[in-house]
Formats: structure tokens, C-alpha cells, sequence
């Protein structure tokens, strides 16, 4: 076997289980989420009710301040928790409080209500 | 007492240096400007543009300290390994878990492994090193060292160089790529939020089941993904923050450190000025390429099936330089339409791409060592 | 090209998983979910827990990257040291220097050490072993592992995971056995407290002193207590307050890292599913409870010469097992009497029980390897 | 001789020698105590009147007001020092003011007065 | 089973132990006074003496874990290299840059190391060793530890002793010094401070030339010129502030707890009670006293070209002790005249002086090699 | 040769190489600051005017006060960026608001105007 053929078996058998693994991966995940999640579904539906207010009124406002406002409030609390990526990040949210609220918005729920600590 | 040996050993940092040496010198210097005024991955490229003085000026991996340090954490792949404990621990998988179906765009980001496998045997390269070099493509630098260093250890510092200089270079590599393959209609498609509560139990299975999938299906990614995921599980066990701190800053930043270093240190004129350099560093920009066509290939194919619900730009950043690659694909689409915020989106194909580039390694590494 | 083999590379994972294997992870599953939910000593269990997933997945400290942190920090003997010299520097000794016959309880909290001994040669363990096993008694992790790496290395992980389990399970463990042998008359005993004032020239001599002592009449302890003692005089200089922070902090989280994954990973099937290890974590409890009742027992006697000066219950922290053990005697005697405050006894004792057990630990080690 | 002997024996010596040792350990930390504070006896006296006083008035607060902030002054202070143990210690004292109170008060005098820093 | 042995096991800490021993505690304790009472470098003396203890209670660096550390770091080299690392990140050459001139002073500030040479052979000393005490001379830790241990590694201990014992007496040993040597005039002599701007690309370009000159000219001093500048590099090039901030505490901590450990548990009867010992001392001694002379001499010097525009106190801190020495000549001309600011110009001179000495040790190691 | 004629002739060589490499030094140096630093000349002079404001109401204020504000400002900013070397300087530079006010003045000028940050 020529190793432009070894190449191209590796190519095909390489891709295969890349994608089977990765379809695997999806499985585990559908398959943890809807397992893990079902006691806690009533507590969710409470914080849900809260989390949704402050994400509502950030579309509603035209102005964006109370969009800013939470955008730099979570700006600080996430530098002082992850540091590591933290410069990046508040730089890029205060740069357009219409794009950071829209991010605070999907970041703040997914914190908040998605998770369940 | 002999005056000729002592003048020979005064003038020795002068004898042994070559014109190769100042070549490689001139291209130390560039790293290192493209990491201070270009600030390309400074952490990684300025190391390795000092290692690379080192290595022509007579501190190369071959002697001394150099070795030491080379021996004692990229021969024994501790380095790379240790990197990714402190990237777990940086990495939060909630937004691929709110949206499990995402997890498919961090395959099709791999393409552009097989395809530099394929032009590299093409160029003439032997297999392990085509492979090596197709490693570029997983676009994630300890990955790419760590199977580089087992498949053909010569061509460490190319790969390596290529793979951080392209990886802070997707903000220039992507975005016309992303522009000629999308239609303005796709990337206005807006992306519905609504992610499934993710429990912390999820978060803390999470990577355990990973890190058992991939032993099994893919032993030779192990050690990479179980350091990926040990890093996660310290981040999402909650309870031993002072370790999931520690691995993120002291341990990553020495292990970086020394890491650019040692591969900067391999960067001698013999070793780095040939042919297969430049082949490589082309070949490492066409991986980087390939990828993105493919990921946006897979993302356009997703619009499709899904019938208009998922924005083809999120494809993009199935390629892993996560976080840049996410945050990139979801600038774009808001400057489509400054109200479009697919980030969560990105970040879940983003951290998809970051699983799936181990995982392709890992895969690679085994059929290479398998056919070999 | 050989396609057997390469299916052989590819499906290793699979082909060298056994049953055994599989049970190991749960117990890996176990550990980890003791350290998560349960806060059993979450910075060792959690990574132990992981080390054990990874010997069972092809990552065991026989080959790869953790055998190359195994033989860096547990062979040599660093990791337990560095542990010390951090947890030195978190000790202060100043209440048990202004009140020092309460160094007393310290030895009698030692007693479960050989009590297992001998259960464990009764049940047939050779030497070694067995005094391998009675050093679980210590109720000292650091101290246990540097005992058992020397006497029965096979032994570290199901010793390291005894100590480290019932340490954190000591709210569990001591409270109804203090109960059940003091009475209410003594639990209420109320201790005054006139500590001698403690000048700085003390703080520094102490464990200078120590040092000395220990290395002359105990030299196998001699290493873990200079450790220990290294940390403590970083803490009482007050002039080097850089490394004091560092040992306290990067340096033992890195060190508590490796320990736990290095010896996770000797948790092999083949190595640790065994009725060993079901006789030592029995035997590990029965030392846990020995050391306690004789500590509760000295405990009444010193109450009794003193003529009802001393409360019992601080003879129950005499177990090493620092600070925990003091904190529950203490809150004991307040369950009984909100007003009655023997905190600082109860830490000057459990202080004496940390020296106790370096002490008797290597006492152990000198007269075991001394006989064999 | 058996294994069992052997055990009995290092047993036997084994808690007579920790035994000589933890009492040589007294004798060096009694002598220890008593030689190096006899010239600092006075400035201890002086310093014992001032810290006294937030003592007893802990004592004779029967609402534990001034004891509570104690505690948490105290408790701030101790986290900022000793990060290692903190969360615990702050924890445990904040869940009682009396409790914390009186740990206060011991650890405290031990501190200031205890200690000639 | 032997009773005798287990006697001998027990005994052997007082057996082994001699009347050299406890004079060598007694110098471990002098040396832990130095640090905790007099404040002379703790950071060092405090892990010297306390290793000086370890190496004679059976803990020295030929067995056990002390033998493990020292090969690991000192062996190596790699525990002065990584100080250097961090002492680079620490120092501001911006002083220096904006004055090119006082550079010169850092030349004049080395003739001590080949007096003290000289004077060691005329005693007796072969021509490494004497090489080695020299290297006293340099008044740089690092530097005179990485020389020393490539000449002469039995003589390691009594040289970094000297080196940081007088290094920190610096503020006792040069004031009679510059007193005795400088008018009244000479110290009023105020110095304009116009700096020529320093910009970023000068601030780093500075360690990478000094870096390439120093491995050309004197490549034996180009691993240790090359951490110090790789760790400037680290602090000027402002965007890898996470690696400068870790070579600054971190690293160097943990490096030079270890490297006073290691060297301090050389220091056992048999090496370090002799003649050679008290010999080394004095002569080290003599080697900051005949630095500073020559150094005073040189800023006289300098005044006189200048026509007095250059006060001679900043000759006094070439030699390098950085960053006390510049320090203590701002104070002094201040003593003189409470509005003289000659600060700045004291830092140039001082830092200019590290560099000297570094270029210095690696000229003397050349030669010496190249002699021998 | 003899030992110490070997040691002659070290010294003589040694020396001499250390003064040559220290004059390499100083060509180096001036070049490099000749070069870097043409173009910025212009923007030098802006920033210098407003630099020097600050020094010159140091020098002529009597009573030091604003001297010692600037110092104690400079002070806690460099303890926080350089913490390495702090506690030495900022006790040094708390024992003499004079003494601060010069070194401040110096340093100062020095981080601020002399470096093009
Ligand atoms: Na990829
Ligand atoms: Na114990
Ligand atoms: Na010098």
C-alpha cells in the first residue's frame, strides 16, 4: 500500500470515528441533561420567573443604561472570578453597551437560570 | 597554560556562529515583535521567540539548561498536559450543554487534519510527519505539540509556530472566508435562546464521561483529554477552589512558560532552515483554511436541515482557538445586525470544536502508530 | 499495511477493560462524589478519585505521564514534604506553647497505631505491612504516606485513601464515641484559661528545637517533621512573608494536586480489589476509633489528677487530624453549656496530636525497619 | 521469634518512646516559656489591661452585639491572613454571635496579648 | 529478630552525631538570627540556616530527599537561572537607558572578584577555587552560585554564605567606606537629571542585544545573562503581564526557598569546619571592600573628566547588590545635603553594576576553563 | 606558568573584556536610544509640559505637603504593581516627606515622561 493510500484510509477511517465519537458525545450529553434535570424542575420555573425580568426590561430599554449597568456589573464579577480571560472580555463588552447587553442578557440567564448552583 | 585554548574558549560564542544562526535570530526577533506590537498569543510567542535566540546562541535543547528543562516537560509531554489542566479549568461547558446538538459542528472543524495529512504525503512527506503536521489542523496548540512530539519530534517548533502564529491570526484568516461562503440572508438568521437548565450534576458528569468515552474509543487522546477534564472537574466541583485557581494561573503560566521556551530552544539554524519549514508553514495555513470551509460547509448543511434555525456562521468556530474563534463568529453576525446575538451559539460550536480537536488527535495518533 | 493491527491501536481501550476495571471506576465515582457532595476532604479525594478513573482507563502510574509525577513526587518522597511545609506554615503552636502539659495528649492519641499493628499481623499481614497499615493511626495524611511508601509502597492507595476518608469523617466517627465515654458532669468541666504569654524568640526556637529533637531520637521521622517545622518557623520569622505565602499556598496546592492523582492512579484492579484492602479500610476505622478512646481515656485521667481541671473531651483531639478535631471537641463542650469555651485547649491539643503523630510515625518506621 | 512478638515488642517500645519523647517535648516548651518572657513581663502587663477590657464587656453583653462585630472583625482580619483555613473559620463563627463570641475572646487575647509581636 | 540492630536503627541520630555537628547548629542558628533578627536577606539566610541544621542532623545533600532537591535545582542550574528570571522582571533599566554613561561604573565595581582571586592563590587556593571565591566578588548571589558550582561545588556553601551575609551588610560595610574616600565637596556635588526619553522599543530591544552580545563575547555567562534578560523582556514587553507577575513571586519564591534549603544542606562538619571556611569569609569580605574602593575611585575619576558634574558616591553602587546599593548612595548624598536627588543616577550606576558582574562571572569562568 | 602568574594574566584579561564588553554596553545604549527615539519627539514635549507641573510645585511648596500627597500616591501605586521591592520602599519613602518628595520628583518624571508608555 502506497502511503498516499495509507493517507486516504486514515483520512476516511479518521473522520468516521471522529464523527461517530463526537455523535457519542451528543448522546451522553441529551442523555445527561434530560436525566439530571428532572427533580429540579419546580425550583427552576421560581428562579426563571426572576432571571426573566431583568432580560426583558434590558430589551425594552431603549437608552441600553440598565443593559450597561448589568453589563459592567457582571464585567467586575466575572474579572474578579476568572481572571484569566478576563482582560479580553471587559474590554470587548465596554465597548458597545448595546452588544454588551445583548451578551450580558444570554450570559446572564445561562448563569443564572441555566444553572443550577 | 595554552593561550590558543583559552582564545578558543573566549571565542567560541563567536566561532560557532553561522549565518543560519543569524537568520533564525532575525526570526526570533520577528516572534517577538509579532507577540509585543502585534500582541499574537504573547504568552506563547514570546517565549518561543526568545528560545529561539537561545537556540543560536549556543543555548539550544541539545545541552545545558535548556535540556533540562526541554527533558523534563516536553519529552515527558508533562508541558502540553499540564497547560490543558489549567484550559479546563478556564472553560465553561454549559452553553454546549444547554445545546447538545452544537456538538456536531467540533467534527466537521477537523477536516483540514486529513486534507494537510493528504497535501503533506502529496509534498513527500513520510507519513508520521504528515500527520504531524496535519495535526496543525486541530488548531490547538498542546494538541498539536503532544501529538507532534510522539510522531515526529524534529518538526516540533514549525508545527508549533504555526499553530499559535495562525491561532492569533483568525481574526485576519476567518472573516473573509466566512464572507465569501455565507449569504447576507444567512448570517442574519437570528438563533432562538432558550437552553435546557443545565443541573450541576450535568457539569460535574460532564467531563467525567468524557474523559471515559475518549479512553476507551481513543486511548492515545487520553492523557490530553483527561488533563483537559481534570482541569474542568476542579472548575465545576465547586469545592476545591483553591486548586481550580492554583492550575489556572501559577501552574499554567509556568508551565507556558517554559513550554514556548523549550520549543524556541529546538529553533536551531540546521534544524529550522529547510525546505520543510516553509512547507509546513504553508501547509499549516491551508489547515487553518480548510477547516473553516469546512465548519461553514457543516454550518450552512445544519441551516438546511434545520429549515433556517441555526446561523451557518456558528460552523466557523467549530475549529477550537476557542475563546477566539466563538467571539469572532458572533461579532460577525452582529455586525450584520446589531441586535443579532448568537455568543452562547458560538461559544457551545466553540468549546464543540475545542472536544473535537482532541478527539481527532487523538484519533490520528492511534491510526498513524497503528499503520506504522 | 497491517489493518489488524491498526484495529488492534484502535480498540485497545476496549480490549484491556475488564470487569475489574469497571468497579474501580465506581469506586473512583464514589470517592469523587464523597469529595464533591459530601466535602469529605474534597482537595485529596477529588483528585484521587480522578487518579483512580485514569489507572483504570490505561493511565495507572506503571506507564505515561503519571508514572513520570509518581516517580517526581511520591518516590522520591517530595509531595507528603511540601504538604508539610505548607501545612507548617498554617500551624500556630502558640496555643499549646502558653499551656505546654497539654503536649501530653498528643502521645496518647497514638495508641491506634499499634493497636492495628497487631490486629493487622493477627490477620496475617507480614510486618511491613502491617505497620504500614497501623500508620493509618497517625490521623495524618502526609505522615501515613511517607510511612507506608517506605514499609509497602503496594499498599499506598487503599492506606492514603483510609486516612484521608475517616479524616474527613471524623464529625461522624468521634462524636457518639465522646459521648458515650464521658459523662455530662465532665463535658461541662469548664478549663480556665491563663495562657503563659508566648514571646516571638519562643515561636522561633520551638521549631527549631523540634527539629532537633526529632532528628536526633526519631531520624526516619526526621524529614516529614523538618518539613514540618521548615513551614512553621517561615510562619513565626515574620521576616519572610513571600515564602511563607507561597508554601501555604501554590506550592502545597500543586503538591496536593499531584499527591492525590499520582496516588489515585496506583488504584488498579489488579492491585487495589482485593481483600487487602477491605481488611485495611476496616482496620483504618478500627485505628480511627482506637486513637480516640484512648485519647478520651488519658483525657479522664489527666481530669482526674488534675482534680477536674481539664475536660475530657479535649483528650478526643489529641488525634492529629489538624484543625478539625479541635473544633469538634470545642463544640462538643458548647452543645453542653453554650458558655463554656475550650477552644483553645482543645487546639493546643490537637496541635500536640500533630507532633505526636509525626513522632510515632517515625518511631514506627525506625523500629520496623530496625527488626525486619 | 513470631510477628506477633515483634509487634508486641515495637508496641511496647514504640509508646515509650513517643511517650519520652512528647515528655521531653514539655520539658523543652516549659523551659522554653519560662526563659525567654522574663524580660518582656512588663510590657506584657500593659498590654494585658487594654485587652482586657473588650474581654469582659463581651462577657457582660448579654446581646452579643459587640461580641458579633468582634467576631467578624476578627473573622475579616483572620481571612485576609490565613486564607487557608478561612472559609471554614468564618463559616463556623458567623453561625452563632455567642459562640463566635467567646471563640473570639479566646483566640483573641491569645492573640494580642499572648503573643509579643 | 536482632535487638542490637534495633538499637543501632534508634540510636543512630545520636550516634552519628559529633561535636562538628553542633558547632555546625550553631552556625545554622547564627545564620537564622541573622534573618529573623537582623533582618540580613532572610529571604535566604532563613532557608541556609535552616538547611545548615538539616545537613547536620543526617540531612545533608548526599542522601534523601535534600540529595533530590539538589539535583534537581542546583546540579542543574536551575534554581540561580530561575531567580534570575525573576530578579529581570524586577528591575527598571529605564534609569540606565536614559544615562548610557554611568554604565561604565559597573565596570570599575568588579576588580574586587580578581583581587580576591589573586589573594586566594597567593594563600594557597588552586586556580578554580580561587576563581570560585572571587567570584564573591561579583556581590550577586545567582552569579557567584552558578560560578561556583562549575569550579568548585565543594566550595558552594561558604561562598553563597559569604556572598548574601555581606551582601546584606552592605549598609555597614560601605558608609566608613565612602566616608573615608569622598571630601565633603565631593558628596554635595549635585547631579542634573535631564534623562534622554526612554521608549518602549528601546525598554525592549535592551535585554534581547545585552542577551546577544554577552552569548557572543562570553557565552559562559549567557545562560545566566540570558534569564535575567528573558525575565525583562517578560516585564517590558507589557502584554504577558500574567508571566511577569508569576517569574516575580511564584517562581522565585519557590526557587530560592529550595536553592537556601540545598545549599544550606551542604553545609555539614566535614565540609564546612576548616581552615578553607574562615579563609573564604575573610577574603569575601575583602572582596566587597576592594569593589567599592575601586568603584569609588572610578566615580572620582568620572568627577574629574566630568569637571565635576558626576558625584563620586554613585561609583559605590556599581557593584552590583541591586537594588540596596543604589539605595544607600541616594541616602548618603542626602545625609550631606537634604535637597541632593541623586537617586536615579544611584539606580543607573546600580543596575548598571548587575550587569557588570554578570558579564564579570561568565569572563572569569571562561578564562579559568579555558586555562585549566 | 605558576598558579598566580595564571592568575596575572586572568586579572589582566578579565578586566580588560569586562571594560570592553561595558564600552560595547554603552555604544549599544546610546545608539539605541539615539534611534528609537526620533519620532516621538514631538508627543515627548506635550507629555513633558504637563510632567513637569507637578515637580516644580513640589520644589517650591515650603511645607511639602502636596510632595508628600504625590509621594504617598506614587507609593501605593507602586506597591501594588511591584510588590517585589515595596514594603522596603514604601517604608523608606514614609520616613521623610522631603526625602519622598525628591524621590518622587525623580522617579516620577522618569516613569512618566522619560518612559513613552
Ligand atoms: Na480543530
Ligand atoms: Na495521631
Ligand atoms: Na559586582
Amino acid at each position: 500500500m502506497t502511503t498516499i493510500q495509507q493517507g486516504l484510509l486514515i483520512t476516511v477511517i479518521g473522520m468516521a470515528l471522529v464523527f461517530v465519537m463526537i455523535l457519542a458525545l451528543w448522546g451522553i450529553m441529551a442523555l445527561l441533561v434530560k436525566l439530571t434535570n428532572k427533580p429540579e424542575a419546580e425550583e427552576e420555573q421560581a428562579a426563571e420567573v426572576i432571571a426573566a425580568e431583568p432580560e426583558e426590561t434590558a430589551i425594552l430599554d431603549p437608552n441600553g443604561a440598565l443593559a450597561a449597568v448589568i453589563a459592567v456589573a457582571y464585567a467586575m464579577q466575572r474579572q474578579a472570578t476568572a481572571s484569566a480571560f478576563a482582560p479580553r472580555q471587559a474590554e470587548a463588552s465596554s465597548k458597545n453597551s448595546w452588544l454588551a447587553a445583548g451578551r450580558t442578557q444570554q450570559l446572564y440567564s445561562n448563569t443564572i437560570r441555566g444553572r443550577n448552583r | 597554560m595554552d593561550f590558543t585554548q583559552l582564545l578558543q574558549e573566549l571565542g567560541k560564542g563567536f566561532a560557532e556562529f553561522t549565518w543560519g544562526n543569524a537568520v533564525m535570530i532575525l526570526v526570533g526577533l520577528i516572534l517577538i515583535y509579532l507577540a509585543i506590537w502585534k500582541e499574537y498569543e504573547p504568552v506563547l510567542l514570546l517565549p518561543i521567540g526568545f528560545g529561539c535566540l537561545l537556540a543560536n546562541l549556543g543555548m539550544s535543547t541539545e545541552t545545558g539548561f535548556m535540556k533540562v528543562i526541554y527533558d523534563a516537560g516536553i519529552k515527558t509531554e508533562l508541558f502540553p498536559l499540564l497547560i490543558f489542566i489549567g484550559v479546563g479549568a478556564m472553560i465553561d461547558f454549559s452553553p454546549l450543554l444547554s445545546q447538545p446538538s452544537l456538538v456536531l459542528l467540533g467534527a466537521a472543524g477537523q477536516f483540514g487534519i486529513y486534507f494537510t495529512l493528504l497535501l503533506a504525503i502529496l509534498l513527500g512527506f513520510p507519513l508520521n510527519e504528515a500527520a504531524a503536521i496535519g495535526s496543525i489542523g486541530a488548531i490547538d496548540g498542546p494538541t498539536a505539540i503532544f501529538v507532534s512530539e510522539r510522531l515526529a519530534p524534529s518538526l516540533l517548533a514549525p508545527i508549533a509556530v504555526a499553530a499559535y502564529s495562525y491561532m492569533s491570526l483568525i481574526p485576519i484568516i476567518q472573516p473573509p472566508i466566512m464572507k465569501a461562503m455565507t449569504t447576507r440572508e444567512e448570517r442574519l438568521i437570528r438563533m432562538e435562546y432558550s437552553p435546557k437548565p443545565v443541573s450541576r450534576l450535568t457539569l460535574v458528569l460532564f467531563p467525567i464521561l468524557v474523559t471515559v468515552l475518549v479512553a476507551l474509543v481513543a486511548p492515545d487522546a487520553a492523557p490530553l483529554m483527561a488533563a483537559l477534564m481534570l482541569g474542568n472537574l476542579l472548575r465545576e466541583a465547586l469545592v476545591v477552589d483553591r486548586l481550580s485557581k492554583t492550575v489556572q494561573n501559577e501552574l499554567i503560566n509556568i508551565a507556558t512558560l517554559f513550554l514556548g521556551l523549550s520549543i524556541g530552544s529546538t529553533m536551531t539554524a540546521q534544524s529550522f532552515l529547510n525546505t520543510s519549514t516553509i512547507l509546513i508553514l504553508v501547509l499549516g495555513l491551508l489547515a487553518f483554511v480548510v477547516d473553516t470551509v469546512a465548519g461553514l460547509l457543516f454550518g450552512k448543511l445544519m441551516a438546511m436541515v434545520t429549515k433556517g434555525k441555526v446561523n451557518p456562521l456558528i460552523g466557523a468556530c467549530g475549529i477550537s482557538a476557542f475563546p477566539m474563534a466563538g467571539r469572532l463568529s458572533a461579532k460577525m453576525a452582529l455586525e450584520e445586525d446589531p441586535t443579532n446575538f448568537i455568543l452562547m451559539h458560538a461559544m457551545g460550536s466553540n468549546t464543540a470544536g475545542q472536544l473535537g480537536s482532541v478527539i481527532a488527535g487523538g484519533v490520528l495518533l492511534a491510526l498513524v502508530m497503528g499503520v506504522g
